[in-house]
């Protein structure tokens, strides 16, 4: 791709305290987001796919500037808005926007759908009470929901058009772009594939750029253009969506697409060939040395364990992290074992 | 009712472990006697001689230690020896010489010496504490001087007329024992802790009865000095008294029916009113020293004005005071002294409900009735001055005034009476009687000295007045007093700084089986034990 | 859009007024639900309408105080209760039953004055410990549990007592203590109502911390504290009753329930009508407030302490 | 073909409730063959849950009320006779549950459960004694219950199965908590096993390896079980056939693979169509919600958001379940009894047509 | 290791807990307008009595100074002189106290044992008649003024039947058994002194209902809200699905942890059962140290006023320990809290 990224993350770290020991003193972290680095070009969307407690809903906020990063640079629109605070951050919010996973808990259940869609505007001083008014008019129908509903409160809502009215409120002060936090994993299919119906064509009038958080490896497939898999707080993989499905480079991609339960047989086709899948995701706060993955890992050997690859381009934007394609660790790797292995006879075995 | 004083009765010959008389009646109690039940509502703070001093604390204190000199049963009572056989008092009105008797022990059976007695008033005056007020500035320690084994001469700083009235207080402690048993940390330098605390729980006396026992906030029991000097009643006097603590009135009463033998003056009327008619228990009530007064702030407007106080004394009701609020037997005060007292007068302008004369007083004075907002504060807790104040409250507006009426924690008065512009418009006190000697209720009452003290929470400011109380003061012979003290009750009663409202009586209940009891209205020497007896 | 119709025409079906009218339906079937809520209010109106009323309810307006025309009859004290004194008379010959009555005056005052301040600080408190959390809201929260671990009734003796012992310094000692609960309660509903979406999303949206302090976090802690409120009123003339039955209360001839079982304690248990009737009052009146909080806490589905 | 061994037959239930009533389950019929899987599947709030609980005799009573319909466990009506429902509750049937982080008891270590689950299963009284005695730990054949755990949490493939029983949940991740839930339902050797969503608060991967422990256990003791999810690629990996189910209705019931090749009912067809798939995305789902159970729709529950809505017939005539075929069933208005599978999924093509212009067409599931 | 670092942590926790305590008291009695000195020395004391009394009582240091002096004290357990009983406050304390926790304790055990069983059947008959009438008893309990309470105890059961004796805390028996414990009952029954026990329980019985009367009804409340709560759990569907008998959920399960969220309310309530307890020892005459307390906060003598509201603070942030490692047992998952988090 070509031009200048709208967003691009360099080494972002975002390590939560842990509390241990008897004076609460800090002594450890959670690294759940530990050297991320990629960038998403305008009118792009760059999904983060990854199992429960990955850091992908930490990444997310912390690329908004909802939470304050511990380390690396946000660069927004080419301008670094790592360290913004105050008035300056508030209006950066103009330009970021997030929406999040939970509809019905991002809703404030005291305020009237009206009042919380026009809140950015009211917010940003934006336009007369009559301009707002009107806006908010235009807003909800845009997310195809009935201009009444402005009275209405919250619970009153279905989640689906619960989570229309929390994307109203994202785009009501024009947005470049939306950090998308599982925007759909609350809802049920049937109104899932409205939503992200909507999404789309959002993105396709507005030129609205997307970061999609996702666990759904299908939707990921068919709504990203490009897709990162993380992985305990890093990438494993970072390529687009279809070369992602078509030649996973890196084992644990290849495990997350044979577990997908799918539903037609054509898409069986499209699943790497399945693997044994082992374990559970390990305790954050006491990751496994060497690769994070090696312990679940079908393809690991001796190196996996004392090593920790890098993430390294293997093809032209196509990223992975694994001893396989071990990039400037090769010769670490190879200090691990006596004979030279190439990755097709590890994939026989 | 049998009144014995001690003189009547012939020498006890001491512990006879086989007495027992009294044993049909009552309870047996130590060897030498029936045992005497006292129930009390109120807890003493401390058993060491020169801290006690409030009622409970006098009563125990001159049971077990031994004044120089003690109170008859009198009305108004009259100084008898006690330790100090006889005195003399010097041309110079200062100096006082006290021979000793010689065969008074202290309990753990030293004798009693003048240096005893010298190191008494030392104690007394360095601690500072319980009666040391009545000599402070008026006695010094080193004025005080052993003569010989059993004569003490005391020299006052001035010449102090009610100095031998105030000795029943000064008790006798024994040096050596309390020497002994001080601790070597305290407030009192070489001194230590001076005793204190050893002598919360143990006596160091030569009294009547010895300390044995002392549980506090529950009982008390002293019991009787088979080797005390002095005579109890032949046979049938009580050789163990307990002190009953109880925190209700109601269980007080309930003691006293049960056969207590005597409760204390603080029970409501009601209960006194319902243990009369219960078997076996009689109520001692009497008039004695207990003038209740209702200060008026003379130097406040509108109470500064002589014409307002008088019209306000003219309106209060007394009658209902003292047959409604009070049952009927305290007496209506005639002037700031009670009738019993020496040198009281007769001879004075009374004030009675009449509003005619009220309106007339207010006439004369600068203000008029709607000036007379006023405010009446009384001591938490005691019902009998709230009704006092309602009784004025409506008396007041009747007379066309207004009067808040308020209470407050005792602790609370001492300190807004130390300020003129926090003591309250009128005040209701009792004023509580120390030594026999009308100097008592005259001086802190009304000789502008005072002023600062809930004793003078009127303010009251006339230099004939502090010249006459002075005076009296200064005056040796009693007969040269008494017409300088009436004197002042006349200019005071006039000036009606206060409503002189009553005297009030006190109660005791006591078992009908009790026989001595008289009461001469002196805090603590109702209850001689050792003059009582069975009948 | 297809759907866009469909939903719309959804939006139809169930009609906005209906919807509205149907929470506020939800809210009085819960109230009703609970027969002692109802009781509760009944009791409290009654006593509102007393506290209005007693000049003209009572039979003997002047004995308690009534217009500054103090009225005493020593010659009629502790008359049993009859038809002429209800419950009977004291030991200044009033009326007691007058002096019940408009003794509900003086509890209602105390027991809004006392949580009106109490709010007003305990409030505020919890909400910025809440917002802020850190050293600032640890501190703070440290301190309130400072006056949480001396029972309330022990703080307000002490503090009443420190300052001039008055009913308005009656009513503030027992505001002084209270307010921890105050904070206590609204510190933990803000953590909870923090960790929702919707005020990250206020703060996503770029609004200032007071606005979503105000806006998004406040509106959603108000039910519980309400709850509190109502089940507090009563316990607050609770307190302040024990506080005038230790002697620390209302100057007479203002009758003050506290002060009046205590004083009708030296009379027990001859003239037991003296104590019995105003402890009755202020039984019925925090029963009353317990009734209604209860029946406010099912209706907002809160728990409080 | 013998008896099924669970047959559900016109089940209707009903909640009492401030809004009023909720007539949540509406006729709903279902059967399980003897070692056979069956998945029901449907949206949030269909009523699933509500159905397995009414199985398995936990329907909370009062609010809920069962009115209508029988429940046959192996020839016993369990609706009319709770005896027997209390037994088989113990002994036969089983079940497990959707969330791992809240069915299991937070202040005990899960040995502890598993044991009392293995002991007193099965409705046995115990008296007071008992319950001081089993809160002081002592219980009789522990050490006999003890090895068992250990094999089953073993089978489970959990690591240190022994020291995993003295552990408390907090302890343990949410597969292994499952695990350890699926284990403890098959402690005391159940025949038929209803697991309500067992996987769907699961990362895919543990939720593969649980669906296969699963499948795994169901073929070696000849298990038959209902498997509840909404996920159509779950059920479609573990079951043999799916009954899918619409507010409080069965709409459809088919083989598993007749059920994906070729969906007769138009329900089913948008769910289907919903679904992001690897192979592509068209579908943009089913319009409107969930109706209102208090006041369902009159005439087919499904007709207000149906895209093959009749006019006239959907919305006034009550549907009845259809048979399709030889082993299919489809409560929709477009289809008649006796129908042959052929014809059906004609006028489905049609239907799909009509609806949509590049529907899937389904000439795969033409051979029966 | 949890349970040690837990109790540990929870331990600490309680120090700076205390401190702030005795600032707050501290500073509240050094606020109090008035002169302690002379309050001491008595209404007729001379001025310099007054002042020396001052010095020695470091009144004219500053605050901070005088509250250093004041915990040196009290580390060494000298909490001062008290000015009405003339002894120091921590000897007055150590007399006093017994009586007021074996009134409180005994209090408390009452609440529990009838508060619990009470709250439980409620809340298995949730919404049925033993829940409203459970409901109903513990509005009724909470309502009542203690004060009001006792005395209509004694009215009727005292005055009344004279059944029990309405005030203090021992009848007329001798001997008197020798003071181990302070706690009278403990002690008469060590020296197997039936007359003393026997008159220190009647004595006991009426001020203690009293006081328990509202604890009865909030761990009630609490117990019978948790209770439900609890049963609506989901893994307590999941043990009836697998056919346990119910009397063993309801109380292997349900109550354990039921109980665990009771203990936080006993804490809470012992803090104001102390507090009542400054009523209800007024009521019956009870020799304790909420009627000492009462009378030193209204005689205004500091020294026994903070001493009295730091040993109710202190005994607060103790019960609420124990109550918090208690939970710990009954409820393990706080052992955990402190590792994850
Ligand atoms: N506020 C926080 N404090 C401490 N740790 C946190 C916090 N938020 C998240 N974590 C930890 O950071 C890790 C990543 O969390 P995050 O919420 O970003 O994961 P996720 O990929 O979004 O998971 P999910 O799919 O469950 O939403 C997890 O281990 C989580 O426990
Ligand atoms: N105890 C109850 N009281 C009232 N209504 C109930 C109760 N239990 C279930 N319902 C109602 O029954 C309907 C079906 O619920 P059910 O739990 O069976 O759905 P489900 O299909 O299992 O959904 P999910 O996929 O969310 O678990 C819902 O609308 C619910 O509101
Ligand atoms: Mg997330
Ligand atoms: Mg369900």
């Amino acid at each position: 791709m070509s031009g200048d990224p709208l967003v691009s993350v360099r080494n972002l770290e975002k390590y939560y305290p842990v509390e241990t020991g008897l004076l609460s003193r800090t002594e450890s972290y959670v690294k759940a987001v530990d050297g991320v680095s990629f960038d998403i070009m305008p009118g792009e969307t760059f999904a983060v796919v990854g199992e429960s407690g990955c850091g992908k809903t930490t990444l997310g906020k912390t690329v908004a500037r909802l939470y304050e990063a511990t380390g690396g640079t946000i660069e927004f629109d080419g301008r670094d808005v790592t360290d913004l605070d105050g008035k300056s951050l508030r209006k950066l919010r103009r330009d970021i926007q997030v929406v999040y996973q939970d509809p019905s808990s991002s809703l404030n259940p005291r305020r009237r759908i009206g009042s919380i869609v026009k809140e950015p505007l009211v917010v940003h001083d934006v336009g007369t009470k009559a301009e707002r008014d009107e806006r908010v008019a235009e807003l909800l129908r845009r997310v195809d929901l009935p201009v009444e509903f402005r009275h209405r409160y919250p619970n009153a809502l279905s989640g689906g058009q619960q989570q229309r009215v929390a994307i109203a409120r994202a785009l009501a002060v024009e947005p470049k772009f939306v950090v998308l936090d599982e925007p759909t994993s609350a809802l049920d299919v049937s109104v899932q594939a409205k939503v992200i119906s909507l999404l789309a064509d959002l993105q396709e009038e507005l030129d609205l750029t997307y970061l999609l958080i996702s666990h759904d490896l299908s939707l990921v497939k068919n709504v990203a253009d490009r897709i990162g898999v993380m992985y305990l707080g890093n990438f494993m993989e970072v390529t687009d969506s279809r070369t992602l499905f078509e030649d996973p480079k890196n084992p644990y991609t290849e495990q997350l697409l044979s577990a997908i339960p799918v539903v037609e047989s054509g898409e069986q086709l499209l699943k790497p060939p399945s693997v044994e899948v082992r374990g559970e995701t390990p305790d954050p706060k006491d990751p496994p040395s060497g690769c994070p993955f090696h312990p679940r890992c079908h393809r690991a050997f001796d190196a996996c364990d004392a090593v920790e690859p890098e993430l390294v381009e293997v093809e032209e934007g196509h990223q992975t992290r694994c001893l396989l394609d071990p990039g400037p660790k090769a010769e670490a790797v190879a200090d691990h074992r006596s004979d030279d292995v190439t990755r097709e006879e590890v994939t026989e075995e | 009712t049998g009144n014995q004083s001690s003189e009547d009765t012939t020498n006890d010959s001491g512990g006879d472990p086989t007495d027992t008389d009294d044993s049909d009646d009552g309870s047996p109690g130590g060897d030498g006697g029936a045992s005497f039940e006292y129930v009390t509502t109120v807890a003493p703070s401390s058993l060491d001689p020169m801290k006690g001093s409030d009622n409970l604390e006098t009563i125990l204190l001159h049971n077990v230690y031994d004044p120089l000199l003690y109170y008859t049963d009198d009305t108004p009572p009259e100084l008898q020896p006690w330790l100090a056989e006889d005195w003399e008092v010097g041309d110079d009105g200062r100096t006082y010489t006290f021979n000793l008797r010689d065969d008074a022990t202290f309990h753990n059976g030293d004798p009693v010496t003048a240096s005893d007695v010298q190191y008494s008033v030392q104690r007394m005056m360095e601690m500072q504490n319980g009666f040391s007020w009545m000599w402070s500035g008026i006695l010094s320690p080193e004025n005080v001087t052993a003569v010989d084994e059993t004569t003490v001469e005391m020299t006052t700083n001035e010449v102090f007329a009610p100095f031998l009235y105030t000795l029943p207080f000064l008790y006798v402690v024994n040096q050596e024992q309390v020497e002994a048993n001080a601790a070597s940390d305290g407030n009192f330098g070489e001194h230590g802790d001076y005793g204190t605390g050893w002598l919360e729980d143990n006596d160091a006396g030569s009294g009547p009865y010895v300390l044995s026992e002392r549980e506090r906030s529950r009982q008390i029991v002293i019991e009787r000095n088979e080797d005390w000097w002095g005579t109890f009643p032949d046979g049938n006097g009580y050789g163990t008294v307990t002190t009953d603590i109880v925190q209700e009135s109601a269980t007080a009463a309930g003691r006293m029916r049960e056969g207590a033998e005597m409760s204390d003056q603080w029970l409501p009327l009601q209960t006194y009113n319902d243990l009369e008619s219960a078997d076996g228990v009689r109520v001692h009530a009497k008039a004695t020293f207990n003038p209740f007064y209702i200060y008026m702030h003379t130097q406040r407007a509108p109470l500064d004005d002589v014409h307002v106080r008088r019209a306000i004394s003219y309106a209060f009701d007394y009658e209902a005071a003292l047959n409604d609020v009070m049952a009927g037997d305290s007496d209506h005060l005639q002037g700031p002294l009670p009738g019993a007292m020496w040198s009281h007068t007769e001879d004075l302008p009374t004030y009675e409900q009449d509003f005619e004369a009220a309106q007339a007083e207010l006439d004369q004075s600068d203000y008029s009735a709607s000036d007379l907002d006023l405010n009446y504060t009384y001591v938490s807790g005691l019902t009998t001055e709230e009704s006092m104040g309602l009784l004025l409250q409506s008396n007041l507006q009747e007379l066309g005034g207004s009067l808040t009426v308020e209470r407050a924690p005792w602790s609370n008065i001492t300190e807004m009476a130390a300020n003129p512009d926090t003591t309250p418009d009128m005040l209701a006190i009792y004023l509580s009687f120390s030594y026999a000697d009308p100097d008592t209720f005259l001086y802190p009452a009304w000789h502008s000295d005072s002023h600062g003290s809930w004793t003078s929470a009127a303010w009251y400011q006339n230099d004939e007045v502090d010249q006459l109380l002075t005076d009296g003061r200064r005056t040796v012979a009693q007969e040269d007093r008494v017409p300088i003290y009436e004197e002042a009750q006349r200019i005071i009663a006039e000036d009606a700084p206060a409503l002189f409202v009553m005297n009030q009586a006190t109660r005791n209940a006591i078992s009908e089986r009790v026989q001595g009891f008289k009461d001469n209205g002196i805090t603590g020497y109702r209850q001689t034990f050792h003059r009582y007896h069975q009948g | 859009m297809s759907d866009g119709e469909s939903v719309a025409a959804d939006a139809d079906a169930p009609g906005l007024l209906e919807r509205r009218l149907g929470d506020f339906d939800r809210v009085v079937y819960r109230f009703r639900q609970n027969p002692m809520s109802i009781l509760g209010l009944c009791i409290i109106f009654g006593f509102v309408f007393i506290a209005i009323f007693a000049p003209y309810i009572a039979p003997y307006p002047a004995d308690a105080g009534y217009q500054g025309q103090p009225a005493v009859h020593f010659d009629n004290k502790f008359a049993e209760p009859s038809a002429a004194h209800l419950f009977g008379t004291d030991q200044a010959g009033r009326d007691i039953f007058s002096r019940v009555l408009f003794g509900t005056r003086l509890s209602l005052r105390i027991g809004i004055v006392v949580l009106a301040a109490a709010v007003s600080i305990g409030v505020p408190v919890g909400l910025v410990a809440g917002y802020l959390g850190g050293g600032v809201g640890m501190a703070l929260m440290r301190i309130t549990d400072v006056f949480l671990s001396v029972p309330p009734l022990v703080l307000a003796l002490a503090v009443s007592v420190a300052l001039e012992p008055n009913l308005t310094n009656v009513m503030l000692a027992i505001a002084a203590v209270w307010w921890p609960w105050y904070a206590r309660l609204t510190y933990g509903e803000v953590l909870s109502v923090k960790e929702e979406t919707y005020v990250e999303a206020s703060r996503g949206i770029g609004a200032t911390s007071t606005r979503t302090i105000f806006r998004e976090i406040l509106p959603n802690v108000l039910a519980p504290i309400t709850v509190k409120m109502s089940l507090d009123m009563g316990y607050a003339i609770l307190v302040a009753a024990s506080l005038g039955f230790l002697g620390l209360g209302a100057q007479p001839p203002t009758p003050e329930w506290g002060t009046m079982v205590s004083q009708g304690r030296d009379y027990m248990p001859a003239q037991w009508w003296y104590s019995t009737f105003p402890g009755l009052a202020i039984f019925l009146i925090v029963l009353g407030f317990n009734f209604l909080g209860d029946g406010l806490r099912d209706m907002f589905d809160v728990e409080v302490q | 073909m013998a008896d099924p061994i669970l047959s559900v037959d016109d089940l209707s239930v009903a909640f009492e409730t401030y809004e009023g009533r909720h007539h949540v389950l509406n006729g709903v019929d279902l059967t399980v063959d003897e070692g056979e899987t069956v998945a029901l599947v449907g949206e949030t709030g269909c009523g699933k849950s509500v159905t397995a609980k009414s199985i398995m005799g936990t329907l909370p009573r009062p609010p809920g009320e069962i009115t209508s319909g029988s429940i046959g466990y192996d020839g016993t009506d369990l609706l009319a006779d709770p005896d027997a429902h209390e037994r088989v509750q113990g002994e036969e049937m089983s079940m497990i549950f959707q969330d791992p982080m809240t069915y299991l008891s937070p202040v005990y270590p899960v040995g502890s459960m598993m044991a009392d689950v293995a002991s007193y299963s099965g409705g046995k009284s115990v008296s007071w004694l008992g319950v001081l005695k089993n809160m002081l730990g002592r219980r009789t054949n522990r050490s006999e219950i003890r090895e068992r755990s250990i094999e089953l949490l073993d089978r489970m493939r959990i690591p240190d199965p022994e020291g995993t029983l003295d552990r408390y949940p907090v302890e343990l991740s949410g597969g292994m908590r499952q695990r350890v839930i699926v284990a403890m339902a098959l402690i005391n050797d159940p025949t038929f096993l209803i697991a309500d969503e067992p996987t769907t608060a699961l990362d895919v991967t543990v939720q593969d390896q649980i669906l296969g422990l699963l499948r795994e256990r169901v073929e070696e003791r000849n298990l038959s079980m209902l498997y509840i999810t909404h996920n159509l690629g779950v059920a479609r990996e573990i079951a043999d056939r799916i009954c899918i189910m619409y507010a409080g209705e069965i709409v459809e019931v088919g083989t598993t693979e007749e059920i994906f090749d070729a969906p007769l009912h138009p329900y089913t067809r948008g769910l289907l169509d919903s679904i992001p798939k690897l192979t592509g995305f068209e579908g943009d789902g089913i319009d409107g919600q969930i109706p209102d159970y208090t006041d369902p729709p009159t005439g087919c529950r499904f007709h207000p958001r149906c895209p093959a809505a009749m006019a006239g017939t959907c919305d006034v005539e009550p549907v009845e379940s259809h048979a399709v075929g030889d082993d299919r069933a489809v409560a929709c208005h477009l289809y008649e009894d006796g129908m042959s599978f052929g014809e059906a999924a004609t006028i489905a093509a049609e239907e799909a047509d009509g609806a949509t212009e590049d529907a899937p067409t389904a000439e795969a599931g033409g051979e029966p | 290791m949890g349970h040690r670092s837990y109790l540990i942590k929870r331990g600490l926790s309680t120090i700076p807990m205390f401190v702030g305590l005795s600032v707050l008291i501290f500073t509240l009695a050094r606020v109090i307008p008035g002169r302690p000195a002379r309050l001491a020395l008595g209404p007729r004391a001379s001025d310099e009595a007054v002042q020396s009394l001052r010095d020695q009582m470091g009144l004219d240091k500053p605050l901070w100074e005088q509250y250093l002096d004041y915990v040196g004290g009290v580390v060494q357990g000298d909490l001062g002189q008290s000015l009405i009983s003339n002894r120091n406050v921590a000897t007055d304390l150590l007399e006093y106290f017994p009586a007021t926790f074996e009134l409180t304790t005994l209090a408390m055990i009452i609440a529990i044992f009838v508060g619990v069983p009470l709250g439980v059947i409620a809340g298995q008959h949730k919404d049925r008649w033993p829940d409203n009438a459970s409901r109903l008893f513990s509005f009724f309990n909470v309502s009542l003024p203690p004060f009001w309470a006792g005395i209509l105890l004694q009215l009727v059961v005292a005055f009344q039947l004279g059944w029990l004796p309405a005030t203090g805390r021992v009848g007329d028996v001798s001997p008197m058994p020798i003071e181990t414990t302070g706690l009278l009952l403990v002690d008469s029954a060590l020296a197997f002194n039936v007359p003393a026990f026997v008159s220190s329980s009647q004595h006991l019985i009426l001020p203690a209902i009293t006081l328990s009367l509202a604890p009865i009804a909030d761990i009630a409340r609490m117990t019978r809200s948790s209770f439900i709560e609890e049963y609506d759990k989901d893994y307590v569907e999941g043990l009836r699905t697998h056919g346990i008998p119910e009397r063993l959920i309801a109380y292997k399960y349900v109550l354990r942890r039921s109980f665990a969220s009771t203990l936080t309310i006993i804490g809470l309530d012992y803090g104001f059962l102390l507090g009542s307890a400054f009523v209800v020892e007024i009521v019956f005459s009870w020799p304790g140290m909420a009627s000492y307390g009462v009378e030193a906060i209204l005689q205004k003598d500091i020294n026994a006023m903070v001493g009295v509201t730091l040993v109710v603070g202190a005994s607060f942030l103790l019960v609420n320990f124990v109550v918090d490692v208690l939970y710990g047992v009954f409820d393990p998952r706080v052992w955990h809290e402190g590792e994850s988090q």
